[in-house]
């Protein structure tokens, strides 16, 4: 087996191992830290497809950024010594069917669907392409979608501090 | 790229600007000073839906991400007036004491929102929409919370924000699907790729999902209820009637831009989508006491109404659902505005509240009633033609019994409806609701609203110009 | 301009006025004043028909006027009348006018007592004048809904129930109209672009599997509001909670809508499938006219016995109407007449008598006759025309009908004719046990002998209503021989298959 | 780098992260372990977008972008959400959703 | 012959009837009386005139009484052919009914001058009046049989507002409802026969349907329903009407019930005109049923006879001097309808008919007389029951001298006027059939017999203490009664087999003694035994009537025909129809529709679990339906 694809599988299996913890611990900080061990392993599936900046920004963002956020607003807002009272029964075999059958579904589905590889030559992922492409204003180009989601930011802001803000 | 292009940007960039002049003027403005900037916004916010009625060249930007035509103008424009209606309706609640420091950021965060919609409607790939979708979500989100210190509200904003995410969630994995079938993420592309294979039918169903829970059709409408009741009474306003019109219509020209080869997968969806919302919606609308709960699902059983009209799939649809929008902004904005009115001007919610209305407010009472005959669809106000050009839409599709099952529904909602004009015109209240002056910008959002209500459904004109604007599948 | 328009024209401008008036009295005196217009405007309309007919006019409608509307739907306010609509506005003005007249003494919110009702009128006359199917439906609707308010707030008893109750089953009806209308609307387009256009739709044959889909719809529809069995309920309940006024529109009016829907739209229209299941309405006509008056005979509550004996009645309409020959057609439309006029009279009476002795349940009255001789006397006319006595209208429409329904030659409907003609036993027997009870008889309470005999109010709400059952029931001809212009084609249509 | 690794494996195993997500929303009851629950939805729907561009259509950046877009909003909503969470706790002090069920019905 | 002037026969009284009805409150009450007086007393004269000018001026045209319109109008168009028309017949039956009916009516008229006088409604009862005689007068003209049912209608509801005058007295509205509602199902029965004899013969005229030609029977006349031909079933179902006017078994319980109106209406509609419209009808329609429905004829036949003799049985019995009047009428006219029942129809073998005719002739003489005598009697003790009575013929000289007259010749005593026309019944009953002929027989022992119970009871008898001495009727009253009187002897010697036949045409009759005299016998048989029973007070009849116990009960109670009516009626169809009809319907029909308002409401209230306010059940209902939804449309429908 070659290195890659081995070391795919274990990424795998760190994904899927780590995600059923983070929804079944029953300790929250545990379950932020396993929610940062799957974003890290999903930053590296990109490193392996060769998206670093995609990885990059998966690292940053994600497990630095929201995962900080998130155990910052638990240490807020929760006693990390508690624990979670176990699942109501009936919610846990809902949310099992749910997912359980949702998962074979999807997975039946991609398994029929014949994919066909592209002729074309895959384009050369750097930043400056990278750049381009994000202040391009033509076809692929995301200069729009980057200033509207500027407007998307600033409205969050404004939001999250209208909310957050004390007092009168 | 020229730069005249962007005239086809026209109503964004006037959006955009007027937020940042809030927000200049909200730095500016001193705090004893801040209700200037209602009148500001307001008279801004007018001026740009009048700008919005010019007529503007089609045209695509930013290589297809960007589409313009008279149809998403003009739909842009409903979406204006029902804003503008909004921004007159929360004047008296905005110059409440605990409102006070947070005037700019309420026009700015409901017209980020708007700018989100726009988006959302000129889109052309589904990145673009995405955002917009976003952007027309996150915010609101905020908005429903923005009486922070009332329960009520916090939990509204909770609930919207975390189902919007697991729906968005959903949505976009509809979408990857999709994108890992056809290979591109803009409509004009994948529109030829798309056939009834699982996989593609997978993302399309979740695609449907996703936005069906932003015009709250059932099964995915759980949210809407409590953050309509939750929210401040003008952000309802905004959520069932500007946003929901927004989402629908988006969903509406999506499913015939890109879907068009899969009718006959989305059509049985949506058949199924209108039958359960318009049961249901009518179901829970009929035993809720709170008029803002009421409201809410019956825009729950209003949207499953919209929904005939998409399933037309050509210009009679799109005509239908855009006219049926224009009537539902009047009316459901006029029945909004009275409660706001009332609720602003002694704190009362509920329908019982509502006896003997009439004989206190009788001019009140009769716009509430103009506007609950024409939600359940009565002559001679326009909620009838809207409703019976949808349920011809259906007809023409050959839906006679979607029809049959519609109108029925509307039967039913009709005995909700007259439950509000029976408290008002014939129920005896020991306490009724004193006489109160409407402050004048009510008053104008309400006037606006009823000649809305009596003059679209006469004036053919205006169904003939959506009619010459509309595009169908093919 | 086309005299039609006046009929949606002066109650617009009557409700108009009324908004601007101060107090009650100016209120009824606008609305009698609009009303006794309408009723001019109708008898001048009338006269002017028959003149054109006499001058030879031969279209099937006249005054016909077509003004485009919603072009891209290719909806039309298309206005037009033959004889049977020219008598049906007639009738429906003279209720009206009654109506007025009858509820004089509203006072009660008393300017929207008056919008409503004639918001309800113009439903009425607006339907009756519309050729377009989508602007008939609209006046339809438009006269179902001002019921609600007018049973609701101005009404007696379980109000609000009975309104709601009558609400929804004649919105079911509808719910099941619009399928009709849809049906037809988009099965039209054999012969150009889609069409709600009446005349434009009658000149189709549309095929056989669809007629058999839609006909049921617009049958059933409309009968609801002519309250076919079983889906006759709201008529008691609403007939018995409803305010005089609209207890007489809506008997002496409104239920012709469903009867003449039937008539003009379900089977003017789709022929091949009514003559095919003819069979199954008429069983439940049959059904309705004796079923209805077996219902009377057992009730106490004055407006109940009239509202199941207009289920008798209007049953016999239906049931008439689906005879599907001339003469039976003939008899259909002269009893929707006499009906409306002698059930306006009862329901005027049961209101004037009412008012009188604060109670409605016959076994708690008696005597009156000899204290209200005017009520009285009228009551036993109303009753003598309801009965089918000869010399009032009554007895021409049902001998009519009865005549027309034997023609036809298979046992089946010979029977149901049999069975039908029963019920005008029936109906004397529960005719004659109220007038029995309530008029004659010793006086029951000393205090009757105060109420005061009809004042001049009520006795032109009366007169009016009693003059034309009189006249019809004396000299049947002026009416019954004018209908044909209307009849010919409609039968014509009907039993081209056969 | 991906030689060898079959396609539908990293989309099963996104699926897998997909649905783990929903049953986490749908088990958990602290609102930050549902948003935690989010972000796994969301980030496996980036995997499903790269994995996408990279082996099927990587004449473009489509999928990469649109994943990186998907990031930047799900750090708005995420804070959004946070402030939201601290203003219940604010208000009620707790996070647990079953408390937060004063409208219902 | 210009006959147009009959048209005032009909007018006179209907503009009575109006002016009456619509003005009369506002005159004096005298003005009424007066005004309808005078209006019958024109068409009293009108209609001799009419009869002279008919059978003497006129005369007969190729030997037989033509059947003359004099005038006629459409009035009501059904389909091409079928059309109601108002008019005017004459032929010898409506010209003798002409003088009948005005005769009688206008005698009453007078007579009710002084009986009614200073009662409340004056005015009404003579508008009533004259709406009656406007509708009898309009009935016995009509020219077809549709406006013979429009007027048979109109003198139905004007015999209920009569018998009802008395509208404060529960009895009279009672009676006058019972009387509404038999005969108006019996009219149901006439009503359809109308349809079906007029939808297979194509028309109502009377000159066509009894016409020589009877091709139009022809496209009927193969059909037959439940083993009869339809002109059976046709004819049957019209005596059925006839049968209630004139109150034939089963339909004549509400005759001795509508005994409770004035008495000059029992006089002048339950004695001498209205009732007698049965015998009328069928005598009208008499071809048809003779040739086309022989077997309803037959039937007919066996009703009157069995009436007269259970009628008569029945009216010794009773103490009400009117109801014994009452049940000697319906015997009477049991006579009549047997006596069509057992014609043939030409020449001789029509005498049957013309001895119809006649003793319908005859009989509205005496009975009007009895009536009206009975009436100045009951205007006198203020009482119609016998017992009160007795002894009267001291103070009521004219009275009893003009009641033993009528008393006589109902009796049959030779040459007063029914002598000759039972006789002639009996004649055509022995030659047809010998079963009625002998009840007949038997019949006319027992009329003999109870009416002169009756005039002993009350002339003779004990004498008894009045409160108020009873004293002679005024002028006004006994002057009908003389000339009733006088019409009563002499009637009998009008020629009728020279004027009123089957077909029209004259034949001889003579008396056949071997019948009247055995008659004559039997009749003073039983006018003996009246004498002996009841001159003087006796307790034979009291013996008579313990001996016969139960059986005396049973006829003094009519058989209970009343109750068994009164069974049918409160108990099936108001407890067994009526009740569950309204029960039905409140519950079951109206129950489903509430039912469905039901069903809404309570799955609304079910479902509010699905709102539940949590908003992880919020997300799994989403992912769920997400999750099926892909299921069905991507997996199960493809």
């Amino acid at each position: 087996m070659a290195l890659n694809v081995l070391m795919f599988y274990i990424l795998s299996a760190v994904i899927v191992i780590f995600s059923v913890l983070t929804i079944t611990s029953r300790r929250i900080l545990r379950a932020a830290f396993y929610l940062l061990c799957v974003l890290v392993a999903t930053a590296g599936f990109y490193f392996m497809v060769d998206y670093q900046f995609m990885a990059g920004v998966q690292l940053v963002l994600y497990a630095g950024g929201i995962v900080v956020l998130i155990i910052f607003s638990i240490l807020l807002t929760s006693h990390i010594s508690h624990k979670f009272a176990k699942p109501e029964a009936m919610r846990l075999v809902m949310g099992l069917i749910v997912g359980v059958s949702g998962f074979a579904l999807s997975t039946i589905a991609i398994l029929q669907f014949a994919f066909k590889e592209t002729e074309n030559a895959a384009i050369k992922v750097d930043m400056q392409a990278i750049g381009t492409q994000l202040l391009g204003t033509g076809k692929n180009g995301y200069a729009l979608p980057f200033e509207v989601i500027s407007v998307l930011l600033l409205a969050a802001m404004i939001g999250a501090i209208v909310v957050a803000k004390k007092g009168k | 790229m020229e730069s005249n292009s962007f005239f086809l940007m026209r109503n964004e960039l006037i959006l955009v600007g007027i937020a940042m002049i809030l927000l200049v003027a909200e730095i500016f403005t001193k705090p004893e000073k801040k209700n200037g900037i209602i009148t500001l916004a307001a008279v801004l916010f007018g001026l740009a839906t009048v700008a919005n009625f010019f007529p503007v060249p089609e045209g695509t930007l930013f290589g297809g991400s960007f589409i313009t035509n008279p149809m998403t103008v003009f739909m842009k424009s409903v979406l204006n007036i029902g804003v503008f209606i909004v921004f007159l309706q929360s004047v008296t609640w905005l110059r409440k004491e605990e409102n006070h420091g947070k005037i700019s950021e309420y026009f700015i965060l409901v017209i980020s929102t708007l700018i989100g919609m726009n988006f959302m409607i000129s889109s052309g790939d589904f990145l673009m929409m995405y955002i917009g979708l976003e952007l027309a979500t996150i915010p609101i989100a905020a908005l429903a919370a923005f009486e922070k210190f009332h329960e009520k509200s916090a939990e509204a904003g909770i609930k919207l924000i975390l189902t919007s995410a697991l729906s968005s969630g959903i949505l976009l994995y509809g979408l990857s699907f999709i994108y890992g079938t056809t290979g591109s993420i803009y409509f004009v592309d994948i529109v030829d790729k798309i056939s009834s294979n699982p996989l593609q039918t997978f993302g399309l169903v979740f695609f449907v999902a996703g936005m069906a829970f932003k015009i709250s059709l059932v099964p995915f409408h759980l949210w809407t209820a409590d953050v309509y009741e939750g929210a401040p009474i003008n952000i309802t306003a905004y959520l069932s009637v500007v946003s929901k019109g927004a989402a629908a219509f988006t969903f509406m020209i999506i499913l015939f831009r890109v879907f068009s080869a899969v009718t006959e997968i989305w059509q049985p969806l949506l058949y199924t989508l209108a039958v359960a919302t318009m049961t249901v919606g009518n179901l829970f609308a009929i035993r809720q006491n709170n008029m803002k709960r009421f409201l809410a699902f019956s825009s729950i059983a209003q949207a499953g109404f919209i929904l005939l009209g998409i399933m037309q799939g050509g210009e009679l649809g799109m005509t239908t659902v855009v006219y049926f929008m224009l009537i539902y902004v009047f009316t459901n904005l006029a029945a909004f505005g009275v409660v706001s009115a009332i609720s602003e001007a002694t704190g009362k919610e509920n329908i019982t509240d509502y006896n003997s209305l009439y004989k206190t407010n009788p001019k009140l009472s009769l716009i509430m009633l103009l506007a609950m005959f024409s939600l359940a669809g009565i002559p001679p106000v326009a909620g009838f033609f809207g409703k019976f050009f949808l349920f011809t839409a259906a007809g023409a599709k050959g839906y006679y019994i979607l029809v049959l099952i519609a109108v029925l529904n509307a039967t039913v909602s009709l005995y909700y409806y007259l439950r509000v004009v029976k408290a008002m015109l014939i129920d005896k209240s020991d306490e009724p609701i004193g006489t109160f002056k409407t402050p004048w910008a009510m008053r104008a959002s309400l006037l606006i609203c009823v000649a809305g209500i009596f003059v679209i459904g006469f004036a053919s004109a205006i169904y003939e110009y959506i009619s010459s604007i509309s595009f169908g599948i093919n | 301009m086309n005299i039609l328009n006046l009929f949606v024209i002066i109650p617009v401008l009557t409700v108009l006025g009324i908004m601007f008036v101060k107090d009650y009295k100016g209120a009824r005196m606008t609305a009698a004043i609009g009303m006794s217009l309408q009723l001019v405007a109708a008898l001048v309309m009338t006269l002017m028909y028959f003149a054109e007919r006499k001058a030879g006019a031969s279209g099937e409608f006249l005054f016909y006027t077509d003004i485009t509307w919603f072009k891209t739907l290719n909806i039309h306010y298309t206005v037009g009348v033959d004889s049977i609509a020219v008598w049906m506005i007639c009738l429906a003005s003279i209720v009206v006018f009654a109506g007025i007249f009858a509820s004089w003494e509203v006072q009660y919110l008393s300017r929207e007592f008056y919008i409503s009702l004639i918001l309800l009128a113009t439903g009425v006359f607006g339907f009756f004048i519309s050729l377009d199917l989508f602007t008939m439906f609209l006046f339809y609707e438009l006269a179902v809904i001002p019921m609600y308010l007018l049973i609701g707030i101005w009404g007696s008893g379980p109000k609000e129930y009975s309104a709601m109750k009558l609400t929804l089953m004649l919105m079911g009806g509808s719910a099941l109209l619009v399928v009709g209308l849809l049906g037809l609307y988009f099965n039209s387009s054999a012969a150009g672009p889609v069409t709600f256009n009446l005349l434009e739709l009658s000149k189709i044959n549309f095929p056989m599997a669809m007629q058999r889909f839609f006909f049921p719809f617009l049958f059933v529809g409309f009968g609801i509001l002519g309250a076919l069995f079983p889906l006759h309920t709201w008529s008691p309940d609403g007939h018995s909670s409803a305010p005089t006024a609209v207890s007489m529109l809506h008997a002496g009016v409104l239920m012709k809508l469903g009867g003449y829907g039937c008539l003009r739209v379900a089977m003017f229209l789709l022929p091949e499938a009514a003559n095919e299941m003819a069979w199954i309405f008429l069983i439940l006509t049959t059904i309705s006219i004796v079923y209805g008056a077996f219902g009377a005979i057992w009730q106490k509550d004055l407006k109940y016995i009239n509202a199941y004996s207009s289920v008798s009645h209007c049953g016999l309409v239906l049931f008439a109407l689906l005879m599907m020959n001339k003469t039976a057609i003939n008899g259909a439309v002269l009893q929707m007449i006499s009906h409306g006029l002698m059930t306006a009279l009862f329901f005027a009476l049961i209101g004037m008598i009412y008012g009188r002795t604060h109670t409605r349940n016959v076994p708690e009255m008696g005597g009156l006759m000899a204290v209200i001789p005017f009520l009285g006397v009228s009551y036993v006319i109303a009753g003598l025309a309801s009965l089918g006595l000869p010399g009032l209208s009554g007895f021409i429409a049902e001998m009519t009908v009865f005549v027309g329904a034997f023609a036809h030659t298979d046992t089946f409907h010979r029977v149901i004719t049999i069975i039908a003609t029963m019920s005008i036993v029936i109906t004397a027997v529960y005719i004659l046990r109220v007038v029995g009870q309530l008029l004659l008889g010793p006086l029951r309470e000393k205090e009757y002998l105060e109420f005061p005999d009809a004042r001049w109010y009520e006795r032109l709400s009366l007169v009016v209503l009693i003059l034309p059952i009189a006249i019809i029931g004396i000299y049947p001809a002026f009416l019954s021989g004018t209908l044909a212009d209307a009849i010919v084609p409609i039968v014509e249509r009907l039993t081209a298959m056969l | 780098m991906i030689e060898g690794i079959p396609m539908t494996h990293v989309l099963i195993v996104s699926a897998f992260m997909f649905f783990a997500g929903i049953c986490g929303f749908i088990i958990r009851r602290n609102m930050i372990t549902i948003l935690m629950s989010i972000e796994l939805i969301l980030n496996a729907v980036n995997i499903n977008l790269v994995v996408f561009n990279k082996y099927l259509y990587p004449d473009q950046l489509q999928g990469q972008f649109f994943a990186l877009f998907v990031v930047g909003i799900a750090a708005a909503e995420a804070s959004v959400a946070i402030a939201l969470i601290i203003n219940i706790y604010r208000r009620l002090n707790s996070i647990n959703v079953e408390q937060v069920n004063e409208m219902k019905y | 012959m210009n006959y147009s002037y009959t048209i005032l026969i009909l007018l006179i009284p209907i503009a009575a009837f109006l002016f009456n009805g619509l003005l009369g409150m506002k005159f004096k009450p005298i003005v009424s009386g007066l005004v309808g007086t005078i209006g019958l007393g024109i068409v009293f004269l009108l209609s001799w005139y009419t009869a002279w000018q008919y059978f003497f001026v006129g005369g007969m045209v190729d030997g037989e009484f033509p059947k003359i319109i004099a005038m006629s109008m459409d009035w009501l168009q059904f389909t091409d052919k079928l059309t109601i028309r108002m008019g005017i017949m004459l032929d010898p039956i409506s010209v003798m009914m002409l003088v009948v009916v005005s005769s009688v009516s206008f005698m009453v008229h007078i007579y009710s001058l002084g009986y009614m006088k200073g009662e409340k409604g004056f005015e009404r009862f003579y508008s009533f009046l004259s709406l009656f005689s406007f509708s009898m007068l309009g009935l016995v003209v009509a020219t077809n049989i549709f406006q013979m049912y429009v007027f048979w209608e109109l003198v139905g509801i004007s015999s209920f507002l009569l018998i009802g005058f008395y509208y404060q007295k529960p009895s009279a509205v009672a009676a006058s409802k019972k009387a509404f509602i038999v005969t108006r199902f019996a009219d149901l029965g006439f009503l359809i026969g109308i349809l079906l004899l007029s939808f297979f013969t194509q028309t109502f005229d009377f000159t066509t349907l009894t016409g020589a030609d009877h091709s139009i029977f022809e496209s009927g006349a193969a059909k037959s329903f439940m083993g009869m031909s339809v002109f059976t079933w046709a004819c049957l179902l019209i005596f059925m009407g006839g049968a209630g006017k004139s109150a034939m078994f089963p339909f004549h319980i509400w005759l001795p019930d509508a005994m409770e109106g004035p008495t000059p209406v029992s006089a002048l509609i339950h004695a001498a005109t209205m009732v007698v419209a049965g015998v009328f009808l069928v005598a009208r329609m008499f071809p048809v049923f003779f040739f086309q429905a022989p077997d309803a004829l037959e039937v007919i036949a066996y009703v009157g006879g069995f009436t007269s003799l259970f009628a008569a049985i029945i009216a010794c019995t009773q103490y009400d001097i009117k109801r014994v009047l009452a049940f000697s009428t319906l015997s009477q006219i049991g006579y009549m309808i047997l006596a069509l029942g057992v014609s043939g129809y030409e020449g001789h073998e029509g005498v049957g008919y013309m001895a119809s005719m006649f003793h319908l002739f005859t009989h509205a003489f005496f009975k009007a007389l009895l009536f009206l005598g009975a009436g100045a009697i009951i205007h006198a003790v203020h009482s119609n029951v016998m017992q009160d009575m007795g002894g009267l013929r001291k103070y009521m000289p004219i009275t009893h001298i003009t009641f033993l007259i009528a008393c006589l010749t109902i009796s049959g005593v030779p040459f007063l006027s029914a002598f000759f026309s039972k006789d002639e019944i009996l004649v055509a009953a022995f030659h047809h059939n010998k079963l009625l002929f002998a009840v007949e027989y038997l019949v006319a022992g027992i009329t003999a017999f109870y009416m002169f119970r009756l005039y002993f009871s009350i002339f003779w008898g004990k004498d008894t203490q009045y409160h108020h001495t009873p004293h002679e009727a005024p002028k006004v009253m006994t002057i009908p009664l003389m000339i009733l009187a006088i019409g009563s002897i002499f009637a009998g010697y009008v020629p009728f087999a020279k004027l009123i036949t089957a077909d029209g045409r004259p034949f001889e009759s003579h008396i056949d003694f071997a019948i009247a005299i055995p008659s004559v016998l039997i009749g003073l048989v039983g006018i003996g035994l009246a004498m002996l029973m009841y001159r003087k007070e006796t307790h034979i009849p009291e013996r008579i009537s313990i001996a016969l116990g139960g059986f005396y009960k049973t006829v003094y109670n009519k058989f209970y025909i009343d109750e068994i009516y009164l069974f049918i009626t409160k108990k099936i169809i108001f407890n067994y129809i009526s009740r569950p009809v309204a029960w039905f319907d409140r519950h079951i029909v109206d129950g489903t529709m509430n039912g469905i308002g039901w069903i809404t409401l309570t799955s609304a209230k079910k479902i509010k679990g699905l709102q539940s306010g949590y908003l992880p059940q919020y997300g799994m209902v989403f992912a769920l339906a997400a999750v099926v939804f892909v299921l069905i449309f991507a997996f199960l429908v493809r």
